[in-house]
């Protein structure tokens, strides 16, 4: 955590919006493990409980016209860049009003039109996929940016190196970031990689790294700033690790044993909704009756959006079929 | 796919059976070894080798990091070198990312520079599990196309079992398809001594007078189910279970359809360019003469698998699709 | 192969017009840029982009670093945000390490969550070069079985741009398979106006009342060959071109078919699970009763692509396989 | 070139070894470039002309029971593990007597019994099959070792990442090396990799590197040497850059006049042979009718097997169809 954020350095009414953001993706999530746990969600459901911080910090970061491929753990870039909980309840229940109509589940969803690139499940294979969003930028003289990422398993994958590579030798306008929450659904780093940081890995590309810590959402915020700032300049790819933990199971129906007990409790201290608050209040931006109000508003837009995914209509088996190709109109100008 | 409970005597699961062969095969030859991602303290994504990182040490039961081209590799140089790996992929899904380790390297290293690569790789796939596109895809119909790969596809406890020793002990490379729908709905009581399922060999699983259903995988439950529901509607279905994909059993498949002259095909892997097409193709090329109708497929559509329950129902072959198909055969 | 040298009329050759199709869309629309291993300073393995790096600047004729998954995932990226990105691989057969972007990002992507990826990709592919094992792939077959892939082979230098200007103009991924046997062995006098080919569509090459023979790429030009020798003994072979794999014309095949009542499938890629086994199968099960004899398949043995001469000439099709097949069906 | 090689701790019979290796390499390589002008050769001829003493001095420093999985310009490894040039040229020119028998052409052959690993185009694909070749000795408690490399192009693979990583967190005895000639077919490093040392590769693998002049065969070997001990005692794998220029086109028909001149005539002074040529004489090991000596007996030996492989029958057309599946008695032991 090399670099003490200066969180006097964000606006308030941004540290306020990210405030409600760890909120309301704490609140999506909760409700869709419910519903995971009463049998109405199939499938897996991987959630970003207790690593908030990252996806709210770095969307935040973004300005709207920049693109994210977000890693399978970034409830928080979704409801930023505008998937109501409505929306991304209906994915989870494979409604109709789901982002992807139902053909997929969970968090494999996007949008081009909200500049969400759609995750795909085999890790990694989306860094190379941003690293061409960030050459078209830069082809055709737009100041965008990418911003891409996978865990600490994905790492490993032939597909971080390619990008990686890429990007540094072209000096695309993208961001990396890999959030190391200690494990691969139950592989610890150490048999993930024989280095102590995740970000020794850029070293192998020339590319800029920085340690980040992950459950804070003002030092994810400034580090992505500045990271993208650089990348927007000109300046080229940098590559962010978050340092955080997996406080839940792989995915939900995961009871993880294989994490040691004391390792959860030391990181349950740091959980970044906790941590945002004490930053508010420090900073005089909120106290506990303007916590418990957001939580609130979070919960009601949540239950607001069950009941909407509730009552969607699922689709009907014969849309199967539609969609395979596209069509001319559907290209981005 | 509502089928696979018609099996249900005994006390071995499918996946069960996949564990205990494993387990007797690295008993049996200490050059046997296992990796592949959360293997071991896990005890694999679906529990096959839960107990085995304890029964048999790490460095048989090695967990690899996220990296399928990489210990596909790494078990192709070991298989090389005298050993014996089965590598899981954790879905079938993500052989993709292996796909170039499997078809250059493995499958063509005997044929370019004879040297042999006795390789498994397990891979739990298909569909009817909610899994959307990437946890229910059909790979087979690539590697059908590669040649030098053995292609393996149990449908019952008993054969998941015999083959999965059959092609570890096989100096080959191949592809062993469990397909994860079946890992705890289907139960048999399994011999006690050790016995293999050749590989190469079919079985016919229902003999019939009237119609030959050539058919793997899951999907052969389905098609007892339908041969049930014919058979009351007095249409004698036979039920081919292919079992090997490569090499093909082609003569218990013509000696089927000489006896029928009428054949159907069922998969659960997309029609177009499916295993379906090349049996199909088979039988028009070398029994013509004894056909008596169209042969016809039964197969999903050309998509993707789809998420949502409505959708993925629609996409898989169904009881009502066999009997549909039968019927019209029977009476042509 | 011996043959491709009937069509030897006009100037331009079969890989000009490739690069002729490239230039022109590059300055049609600026969306339109192309990236692969060697393609700028050097022009391509084959000469293809040679000028090009001097006409459209490094951006647009972009060399990447060696890494077919990379840039396929990149020409992905950039294909998302609204530009037509045309990538070359340098010989088809490293297209396998570029399989899972292929099939698991650019297939899917609009499928699942509904974003076009205008993307080509040009893989020079076949065999009669002697490249050997991993410089002569006919890779089509495993795309063949992958939803959301368009396909391409042209047979003449009219096609190869035709077609490659309607790739490019398509809004979905299209896998562009250009021979390379035939690049500098066929030329053409192609028109001075802009046209294209439209995808999914087949041209008869040459009407015949006998036997219908469906094939592609270079393997067009040994049925013409053919269809002249057959002629001589009376029999009338008529050469359907596919042009397009996927979506595949069957139209045009089954109007074939019907009317000679006797099919042929050729192709340079392997015979198991190769295109000609769809094919059969589509026929058997919407011609049936047009049929009056087998449906004969002309494809190499299940093995790699062996280098030595003799080799190569062994595992290749001849103008002899289909003339017997040819008279074979005919006589039935 | 951080380690100046110390040539005396070298046996003077091993140092005379690798020259006449030097030697041979050269003499089978410019006959096959010959026969290549002449038309007697289809398909692509990769040389190692001016980088013949990284393969001598590798292989040179590897016992018997090691395994190589070479690069595609390791021509000295194959002569020195028994690929006699009678056999080397049968495979350039497809006949029944190469090491494929006519199913592969040129650096594509290999023999598990002489510890070869076939050659496979797609680079690096061999990277991870080392790895598993060493892990493979480790599961058995062997001491041996794997010895597997690629070029400055290769390393930009997918699996060259996998392979590195996978090969340090397990500390397998494979050394791994790059041939980094400046150019992979006209790609300059610089469009491959935003880094001035492939060795800084290793760092994303927590592996140890070392840049070694890879035109001074001592060199090779000594580097090898060290990494190869150090792999064989348990410390795991080495990654080691040769440095070195490719002196002839990519292919024989590649005339490479993206390759400034200057940069040529610079290399062509540190030509291997004129090295090793010059060490022999500053020892005292031999002098220039020593070194013409054992030019021509390399001339001979290379003749024999030209003349061998040309009246060598070629395959028959049938063969085609042999050899697709394995039978068990082919596996390993
Ligand atoms: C290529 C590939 N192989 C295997 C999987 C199965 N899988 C899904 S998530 C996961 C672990 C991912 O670990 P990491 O990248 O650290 O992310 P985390 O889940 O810890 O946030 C695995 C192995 C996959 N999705 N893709
Ligand atoms: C995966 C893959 N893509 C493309 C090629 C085509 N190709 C053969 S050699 C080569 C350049 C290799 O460069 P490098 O690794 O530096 O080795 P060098 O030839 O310079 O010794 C290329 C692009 C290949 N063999 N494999
Ligand atoms: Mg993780
Ligand atoms: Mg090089």
């Amino acid at each position: 955590m090399n670099q003490a954020p200066v969180a006097q350095d964000i606006k308030r009414s941004d540290l306020l919006e990210m405030y409600y953001y760890l909120r309301l993706t704490r609140s999506v999530e909760d409700r869709i493990t419910a519903l995971y746990r009463q049998g109405r969600i199939v499938g897996g459901v991987y959630t970003s409980h207790g690593m908030e911080a990252i996806a709210v910090g770095y969307a935040s970061a973004l300005n709207p016209e920049d693109v994210i491929a977000p890693f399978h753990r970034d409830m928080g870039a979704f409801l930023i860049r505008g998937f109501s909980p409505g929306e991304i309840i209906s994915q989870y229940l494979g409604k109709q009003a789901g982002p992807t109509k139902g053909k997929d589940g969970n968090v494999h969803m996007g949008d081009l039109k909200r500049g969400v690139i759609g995750f795909v499940s085999h890790l990694a294979d989306n860094m190379p996929v941003a690293a061409g969003a960030a050459l078209a930028f830069k082809i055709r003289g737009e100041s965008r940016v990418a911003f891409a990422g996978t865990g600490d398993g994905g790492t490993s994958r032939g597909d971080f190196h390619e990008a990686m590579n890429f990007a540094a030798v072209r000096k695309l306008p993208v961001v990396y970031f890999c959030t190391n929450n200690q494990y691969a659904y139950s592989t610890p780093v150490r048999y993930q990689m024989a280095i102590a940081d995740v970000v020794e890995r850029a070293k192998a590309y020339g590319m800029p790294g920085e340690i980040v810590d992950g459950n804070d959402v003002a030092a994810v915020y400034l580090a992505s700033k500045r990271a993208i700032a650089k990348a927007r300049s000109g300046g080229g790819p940098t590559f962010l690790e978050f340092k955080t933990m997996r406080m839940h199971g792989h995915s939900e129906h995961d009871a993880a044993t294989y994490v040691p007990r004391a390792l959860l409790e030391q990181w349950k201290a740091k959980d970044p909704i906790v941590r945002a608050e004490r930053l508010l209040a420090q900073l005089g931006y909120g106290d506990e009756s303007y916590f418990h109000e957001v939580g609130e508003r979070a919960k009601k837009e949540v239950e607001a959006g069950t009941a909407f995914a509730e009552q969607s209509p699922l689709p009907e088996g014969p849309e199967t079929l539609v969609g395979v190709f596209a069509t001319e109109n559907e290209v981005l100008p | 796919m509502t089928s696979a409970t018609a099996v249900q005597e005994g006390q071995t699961t499918y996946v069960d059976a996949i564990s205990q062969a494993l387990d007797e095969e690295m008993t049996r030859d200490e050059r046997v070894f296992l990796m592949g991602e959360d293997i071991g303290a896990y005890g694999g994504a679906f529990k096959v080798t839960q107990g085995f990182l304890e029964k048999y040490g790490e460095w048989r039961v090695l967990d690899t990091p996220l990296s399928e081209s990489g210990f596909v590799g790494a078990a192709i140089g070991a298989a090389m070198m005298g050993l014996r790996p089965v590598v899981e992929m954790q879905f079938a899904d993500f052989i993709s990312c292996a796909f170039d380790q499997i078809t250059e390297v493995a499958a063509k290293n005997h044929y370019r520079w004879g040297a042999a690569v006795p390789l498994v790789i397990r891979a739990p796939f298909g569909g009817g599990v909610h899994g959307g596109p990437f946890h229910s895809e059909c790979p087979e119909g690539w590697f059908f196309h590669s040649p030098g790969l053995k292609i393996v596809a149990p449908s019952t406890p008993y054969d998941a079992k015999g083959l999965l020793k059959a092609a570890i002990r096989d100096p080959n490379p191949v592809l062993y398809f469990e397909h994860k729908f079946l890992y705890r709905r289907i139960k048999a009581t399994l011999p006690q001594e050790d016995y293999i399922v050749p590989l190469g060999k079919a079985e016919v699983k229902r003999a019939g007078r009237d119609v030959s259903l050539i058919t793997y995988g899951a999907m052969v439950h389905l098609a007892l189910e339908a041969a049930e529901l014919l058979h009351q509607e007095g249409i004698d279905l036979e039920v081919v279970d292919l079992r090997t994909l490569i090499p093909l059993d082609k003569e218990t498949i013509y000696t089927s359809v000489r006896k029928t002259s009428k054949a159907i095909i069922l998969h659960e892997d997309n029609k177009t360019g499916g295993i379906g097409a090349e049996i199909s193709a088979l039988l028009t090329e070398d029994c013509f003469e004894c056909l008596d109708g169209p042969i016809l497929r039964i197969a999903p559509p050309d998509t993707p698998v789809p998420f949502s329950t409505p959708l993925e129902e629609f996409f898989l072959p169904k009881v009502s699709d066999i009997v549909a198909g039968a019927k019209k055969l029977a009476a042509y």
